[in-house]
C-alpha cells in the first residue's frame, strides 16, 4: 500500500515531551521490575516452603498448568498423599497466590481463569479419590435473570467464588425466576448473586425479591452488571449493588464469618471489600 | 447462497479513508445520503426501565425519545437527525411491538421533516435473541422471531436494518477470558462469519422491499467489545490490550460478511472494527467514541472519528439531566461533533481533521493503534489477500495486527506492559503455528472446543 | 484602591488568539502550566441533594467525586487533571465545610500525582451568596463569610480561586426580560464592574499568600448566561438572540474587571464573555460547550473551544452512568476533546481547528458570532479604546456587537428573524442615544429603574 | 485591526449549500409572513370588534405601552366608564391576545412582560376608582426556596399569572420554610409554586412538603427550576414536577375549574397543559 498520510506528522508528534504531551501509557510508566511469581514476598508467605510435592503443585496452579496439575495430583495420590491435605495445602494455596498477585496488578483474569480450571481441576480428582466431595465454606448461587443471555460477569464471579473456596451453584444464564427460587430452595445458599446487562432486564430483579419473600428467603441477592445503578437496585428489599465480580468472596465472607445482612452490606460495602467504592460514597 | 467475497480494496488509496465519504454512498429515510461529504448524528436513548412491561410502554418510551431528539434538532439547527431504536428483547419477541414502537418513532420524524426540512432517518437494531444451546441458531422459534420482527420494522418506515450477531460468542467469549487466541480465531472468524451468512441475506432480503430502508450492518459486538470491555483502561487488570488488539482485527474480517451479504452501511455504532470494513467494502459506518462515555469507556475516543459517516452515543438512561432530556443532551454533543466535521469538509481541511482525530489517541492504547485508518486500510489489504477463505482472511487480519504493534514498539512509539508484551508474543506464536488449511483447523477446533466449551454446538454452524 | 484599565491589548494579533495559549501563562497546583500550549479538561459535578445537610455529607460527596475523577484520569491516560469545587451555599456559608471539602479533594489529586505523575488541580468556585436588598453587598456577614471562605479554600490547597459575582443583577434582570438595554447596560457595565472593582482586590490579596494559589477569574454568569438561558434555542420564544449577544458584549468589558484587579486566570467556565478578556488582558481561561450538554445547550459548542486553555463541562449530577459514575464519563469526554487540541498544537495545526471550531457555529447564531475570537478581538480593541471608563467601554461594546451582527447580516451570512431583527435595531438605536458621560447615565438609570426595580440599593455600589 | 484568519475560508463555506451544509436557523427559515398583531386571525376574535375606547385600551396592552395605556384609563374613568368593564373587557382582552401570540411564537417575552406591565397598571387604575380589589380567579402563591437567591423563573410565573386573572401572591426569594407555612395559612392558596435553581436547594421542597402536611394544609405544590427534576419532586407527596412558567396558570385552572388534585396533575400534566411534555411521557 502507499505511505499513511500520517507520516509527515511523526516527527512533530514524537519532539519534545513526545506523545506525553497527549495521552501517557501510566500502566507502562507505574509498572515494577518483573518478578517470578513465586518469588514475590507476599506469594513466598503463602507457598508451601519446603520443597516437594505440595510445593510443586502450589506452583503448578500458580502458573495455570492444568495438564501438569493434574499429572501431579494424581502422581502424589497414587503415592498415597492426603487428598484434603492437597486440596488444603497444596491447591489452595496455589490459588490463594493467585488471587494475591491479582489483587496487586500483577496477574491478569486469564492467569486467574487458567490458575481456577487447574486447581479446579485438582480439587476434582483428589474428590475423586476420596469419594465424596471436599468441604467448601458454603455454597453461593448465581445466576444471569431471565431474559439476559449475557453471562461472563456471572462467570467471572464463578471463578472467584471457587478459587476462594466457596461452592458455587451456577444455574447459568436466562434463569426464570421460578427456577430461581426452586434453586434456593434446594440449595440453601448464603448469598445469590444475580446479573443483567440491560435496563429492561435489571427489572427483574424486583421480581426475584418479591417471589423469594413470598418463599420465606432472606437471603441477601448481589444484584450488579452493564445497565445495573445502585439506587434502581436498592429499590427492591433484600438486594445490594454489585460493583466488581472480585468483590463477590469477600462479601460472602462478611455473611459467612460476621453474620452481616443485607442491609449491613449496604451501609458497609467499602469496608467489607476493604477498598474506596465510588459508588458506595 | 453462494457469497461474493471481496478480493480487492473498495476504498481505493488509503487517503479516500475519511469522515463523511464513502465509495459507495447509499441513500435512505427522509432525504438521509450518507457518503458523499456529511457526517450525521446517530442517538440512542435505552428504554426506562418498566417500559418493557407494556405495549404501551414501549410505545410511550420511543416516542418521548424520538420527540425529546426532533425537539433539540429543531433547536440547535441540525441538517440531519438519525434515531437509533435498540430492540430490548421484548421488542424484538413481538412484531406488534416491533411495528408500533417503529411507527412512532417514524410519525415524530416525518412531523420534523415536514415542519423544518430536516433530513431524517431511523435505524432499527433488532435484538439477537437466538442462543445456541437453547433452541439453536437457526429455524428456532426465536430465529423466526427475529425475521418477523426485521419485518414489522421496515413495513413501518424503518430507514435501516441492523443486528449485533452472535454467532460463536459462546467459544470466544472462554478464550477471551483465558487469553487463548485460538478460540477467538474459531469463535470470531469461523463461527461469527458462518452464522452472519445465515442471518444477513435473509436481513437484505426483507430491506430491499421498502425504497426508504436499506440493509445497514452488523457489529462484533458481541465478541471483540467483550475482549475490550473486559479489557477496560490502562489501570484495569483483565484482558490484554493487545489481545484485544488482535481479537478487533479478526472482527474486521468477520463483519465483513454482511456486506458480502448484500448490507449496504450504514454499518452500527459499536462496531470498532468498522473502519476495517469500510475500507475493504467502502461502505459508510456508524461509530462512536468520546460522545459515546455514557455508554462506556474506550481508548479512542476520537480516533473513532477518524473515518466515520453516523456519529452515534452508543447508549444512555432515559431520564433527565440539567440540560433537559438525556437524549436532547447527548444528541447535541453528537450533533457539534458533526458539525465540526462537516466544517472542516466545507474548509478543504477533513484530512487535517481526521489525522488529528487519529493521532489523539493512536498511541494511547494498542487497540486504538490497530483501528488508526492507516492501519485499518492494512489490515483490510491482508484480509482481501485472502478474501475467499473466512478462516485464512482471519489469521491474515491477526498477524497483521500482531505485526503492526511489533512495528511500533520498535520504533519507541508504543509502549507495552509485561502483560501486553508476553500475551502478544504468545498469541503471535500460536497464530504462526495454526494450520494452513480451514477444514483441518475447524477440525481442532471442534475437538478442542466442543470438550471445554460446553454450549458448543458445531451442527448449528452446518459444521 | 486604583485600577490599572487596560488601553491596549494583551494579545498582540487576532491571529495570536487561540487555544492553550495566552499572552500572560500561569503556573499552579500540581505542576499545572496554562498558556503554553496544553489545554486541560476541568471536571466539574454537583453535590448529591441531601450532601448539604452536613459537613461529614459534604466531604463525602467531594471525595467521591475527586476519587472517580482521579481514577478515570489514570485509566485512560490524561495528561492533565483539574477538578473545579463549584460551592453551593451551605459550603461558603461554613469555613470549615470550605477547609474540608477542599482538603478531602487536594489529597486525592495529590495521591494522583505522586503515584502517576498525573499534572492536577483544584479550582474553588465560592459561592456569591451577597444580596443586594437583604444584608448588602459591602461588609454584610455574608460579604465576610465569603471572605472566610476564600481564605479557608486557599490556606487548604486550592489552585484557583473564582467566583460568579451578582452585581447589578437586580438590574439586569428587568431589563433581560424587558428586552431593555439601558438596564442591562447599566447593570453589567455599570454595576457589576463596579461590584467586581470591590471584590477582586480582596481574593487577589488571598491569592497571594499561597505559592501553589492563583486568583483565577470571574465570569457574567448571573447577567449575560441569564439573558443566553432564557434565550434558549432557536425555536425558544423568550429572550431575543441579538439582544443576548449585545449583552455578551458588554460582559466582556465587565468581566475584564478581575484581571484588572490582579486575577491571572484561568478565568471561569461559563464566562461566554472570555475570549473578549482573553484578547485583551492576554489571561488564560476556562471555557465550556459541547461537553457541557448536561448543565445547558448552547448555539456555540465547537466555537467556545476556539481560544480555551481549560475545557469544563459547567456542572451534572453526581450518579451512575451505564459508562461509570458521571465524574468520569464527563471528565473522559472532555480530556479526549483536550487531547485533540494537544494532539492538533503538537501537529502544528492548531490553527486550522481554531479556525474549525470557529466556524462550525459562527453562523449558527448571533450569540455565537459576537464571541467568534476574530469578532471577540474586534469588541476588545473598541473596549481598550475607551479603557478608561467602565461605561464608555461597556458602551463601545454593545455598538461594535451591533455592527458585526449587521455586517454579517448584510453579507447575507447571517440571517435574523424579525424578533430578532426588531430587537437589534432597538437596541442599536437606544445605545447611541445614550449621553457621553458616566455621570450623566448613571443618574439617569438611578432614577429609572431606582422606581422600577425595587431591590435596586445605588448606595451599595457608593453611587 | 489586522484581517480575520477566517476571511480566507468565507468562500468554501458559503458555497453550494452554503452554511445551511452545517447549521441552519430554523427559526428564520420557518417564519411565517410579516403581520400586524391585531391582524391575526386569532387575536382579532379576542379583541373588542367596535372602534372606541375599550379596543384602543386593549391595542395599548397588545403593544405593551404602559404610559399610553395609564393616560388612556384614566381618561376613561374620568368620562364615567365602569372600572370593571375596563379590566374585564379591554385591558384582559388585550392580554388575552397578548397570551394567544406569544403561545404561536409570534410574540416573545419582552411583549409579555411590557404588556403585563401595562396591564397591571391598567388595573391599578381602575382598582383605585372601585376602592377595593377586582376580583380574581384564585390567589395562586410563588417563591424560591430558602437558600435560593435565583427568582427569574419565579417572576415570570407572577407575569403569567397576572395576566391569565389569578391573583400572585408572591414571596419573592430565599423564603424559609415557617414563612411559606404562615403565609398559606394567610392566603389560602389554591395552589403554590416552589422554585429552586441547585440540587443542594431543592432539597427545599421536602421540608416545606413535610411543614405544610404538619400544619394541616393539603395545597398541591409545583416544583421546578434549574437542576430540579421530575423524579426527585415526586419523592415528596402533595408537590408535581412543573416543566415551564406558561404551565402554571393551566395548572391553577384545573385545580379551580375541575378540582383536579397533585396526583390528578402528576397523572394528567400533559392532558392538563394541552401539549406533549416529554418529562410527563
Ligand atoms: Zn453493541
Ligand atoms: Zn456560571
Ligand atoms: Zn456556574
Amino acid at each position: 500500500m502507499s505511505e499513511s498520510p500520517l507520516k509527515k506528522y511523526d516527527e512533530a508528534v514524537f519532539a519534545d515531551n513526545g506523545y506525553d504531551d497527549i495521552a501517557i501509557r501510566y500502566n507502562v510508566k507505574i509498572e515494577g521490575p518483573a518478578l517470578k511469581p513465586e518469588d514475590d514476598p507476599e506469594v513466598a508467605e503463602i507457598l508451601p516452603q519446603e520443597e516437594g510435592v505440595k510445593r510443586d503443585l502450589a506452583l503448578t496452579v500458580l502458573y495455570g498448568d492444568k495438564e501438569e496439575c493434574d499429572a501431579q495430583v494424581q502422581a502424589a495420590l497414587d503415592a498415597g498423599e492426603d487428598p484434603i491435605d492437597l486440596i488444603n495445602n497444596a491447591l489452595m494455596k496455589g490459588m490463594d497466590g493467585v488471587s494475591a498477585l491479582y489483587t496487586k496488578g500483577e496477574f491478569f483474569l486469564p492467569d486467574l481463569m487458567l490458575a481456577g480450571d487447574a486447581m479446579m481441576s485438582g480439587v476434582a480428582l483428589c474428590e475423586e479419590k476420596l469419594g465424596h466431595k471436599s468441604d467448601t465454606k458454603a455454597p453461593v448461587m448465581t445466576f444471569a435473570v431471565e431474559g439476559d443471555p449475557h453471562d461472563i460477569g456471572k462467570n467471572l464471579i464463578v471463578m472467584f467464588l471457587n478459587a476462594n473456596g466457596y461452592d458455587a451453584v451456577d444455574l447459568g444464564r436466562d434463569v426464570p425466576t421460578a427456577e430461581v427460587v426452586k434453586q434456593a430452595q434446594e440449595n440453601e445458599p448464603v448469598l445469590m448473586t444475580a446479573t443483567a446487562l440491560m435496563t429492561t432486564t435489571m427489572t427483574e430483579f424486583a421480581k426475584i425479591a418479591a417471589a423469594l419473600q413470598e418463599a420465606g428467603i432472606d437471603t441477601p441477592i448481589g444484584c450488579g452488571g452493564g445497565a445495573v445503578r445502585r439506587d434502581f437496585v436498592e429499590e427492591s428489599p433484600q438486594t445490594f449493588y454489585g460493583v466488581e465480580a472480585y468483590h463477590v468472596p469477600k462479601l460472602a465472607d462478611a455473611i459467612v464469618d460476621d453474620g452481616k445482612t443485607w442491609e449491613d452490606i449496604r451501609n458497609e460495602y467499602s469496608d467489607i471489600v476493604g477498598e474506596y467504592v465510588a459508588a458506595y460514597s | 447462497m453462494v457469497l461474493k467475497r471481496f478480493t480487492k480494496m473498495e476504498t481505493k488509496s488509503v487517503n479516500d479513508l475519511v469522515f463523511g465519504q464513502a465509495a459507495n454512498p447509499v441513500e435512505y429515510g427522509f432525504d438521509v445520503k450518507l457518503g458523499v461529504g456529511e457526517v450525521i448524528p446517530n442517538i440512542k436513548v435505552a428504554p426506562a426501565e418498566g417500559s418493557e412491561t407494556s405495549v404501551e410502554g414501549m410505545v410511550a418510551t420511543c416516542k418521548n425519545i424520538a420527540f425529546s431528539a426532533c425537539d433539540r434538532a429543531a433547536a440547535i439547527g441540525l441538517p440531519t437527525l438519525q434515531i437509533e431504536q435498540e430492540h430490548v428483547a421484548q421488542q424484538t419477541k413481538s412484531a406488534e411491538i416491533s411495528a408500533k414502537t417503529t411507527a412512532v418513532q417514524v410519525e415524530q420524524l416525518e412531523e420534523l421533516h415536514d415542519k423544518y426540512g430536516t433530513k431524517a432517518s431511523l435505524m432499527s437494531t433488532i435484538a439477537d435473541i437466538r442462543e445456541e444451546d437453547m433452541g439453536g441458531l437457526r429455524g428456532s422459534d426465536f430465529d423466526v422471531k427475529m425475521d418477523e420482527s426485521f419485518e414489522a420494522c421496515a413495513e413501518n418506515g424503518a430507514s435501516i436494518l441492523c443486528v449485533e450477531t452472535i454467532g460463536g460468542k459462546v467459544v470466544s467469549d472462554y478464550g477471551i477470558a483465558r487469553g487463548d487466541i485460538r478460540a477467538i480465531l474459531y469463535g470470531i472468524g469461523v463461527l461469527g462469519s458462518i452464522d452472519m451468512g445465515y442471518m444477513w441475506p435473509k436481513i437484505v432480503d426483507i430491506a430491499s422491499k421498502y425504497d426508504y430502508c436499506v440493509p445497514g450492518g452488523d457489529t462484533d459486538c458481541a465478541q471483540a467489545n467483550t475482549a475490550m470491555f473486559l479489557g477496560g483502561g490502562l489501570t484495569s487488570k483483565n484482558v490484554s490490550h493487545t489481545l484485544a488488539a488482535i481479537t478487533r482485527a479478526i472482527a474486521g474480517a468477520r463483519s465483513l460478511v454482511a456486506i458480502e451479504c448484500g448490507a449496504t452501511g450504514p454499518t452500527k455504532d459499536c462496531g470498532y472494527e468498522n473502519p476495517i470494513v469500510k475500507a475493504i467494502g467502502g461502505v459508510p459506518i456508524c461509530a462512536e467514541g468520546k460522545n459515546a462515555t455514557c455508554a462506556h469507556s474506550d481508548l479512542m475516543g476520537n480516533l473513532a472519528a477518524a473515518v466515520v459517516d453516523c456519529w452515534s452515543n452508543e447508549s444512555v438512561y432515559n431520564r433527565e439531566e440539567m440540560g433537559g432530556p438525556t437524549t436532547g443532551v447527548w444528541l447535541q454533543s453528537l450533533g457539534y461533533e458533526c458539525a465540526l466535521m462537516n466544517t472542516a469538509t466545507k474548509m478543504g481541511e477533513e484530512e487535517t481533521l481526521r489525522d488529528m482525530y487519529t493521532l489523539a489517541d493512536k498511541y494511547r492504547d494498542p487497540q486504538a493503534l490497530v483501528i488508526a485508518y492507516d492501519n485499518a486500510y492494512r489490515i483490510g489489504e491482508s484480509i482481501v489477500a485472502d478474501g475467499e477463505d473466512i478462516y485464512l482472511r482471519s489469521r491474515a487480519a491477526a498477524l497483521e495486527a500482531c505485526d503492526i504493534i511489533n512495528e511500533a514498539v520498535d520504533a519507541k512509539k508504543m509502549y507495552l506492559t509485561r502483560f501486553e508484551r508476553d500475551t502478544l508474543d504468545s498469541a503471535q506464536k500460536t497464530i504462526e503455528q495454526l494450520p494452513e488449511e480451514q477444514d483441518k483447523f475447524v477440525k481442532t477446533c471442534i475437538k478442542r472446543y466442543g470438550r471445554k466449551v460446553k454450549e458448543h454446538d458445531p451442527s448449528q454452524y452446518e459444521l
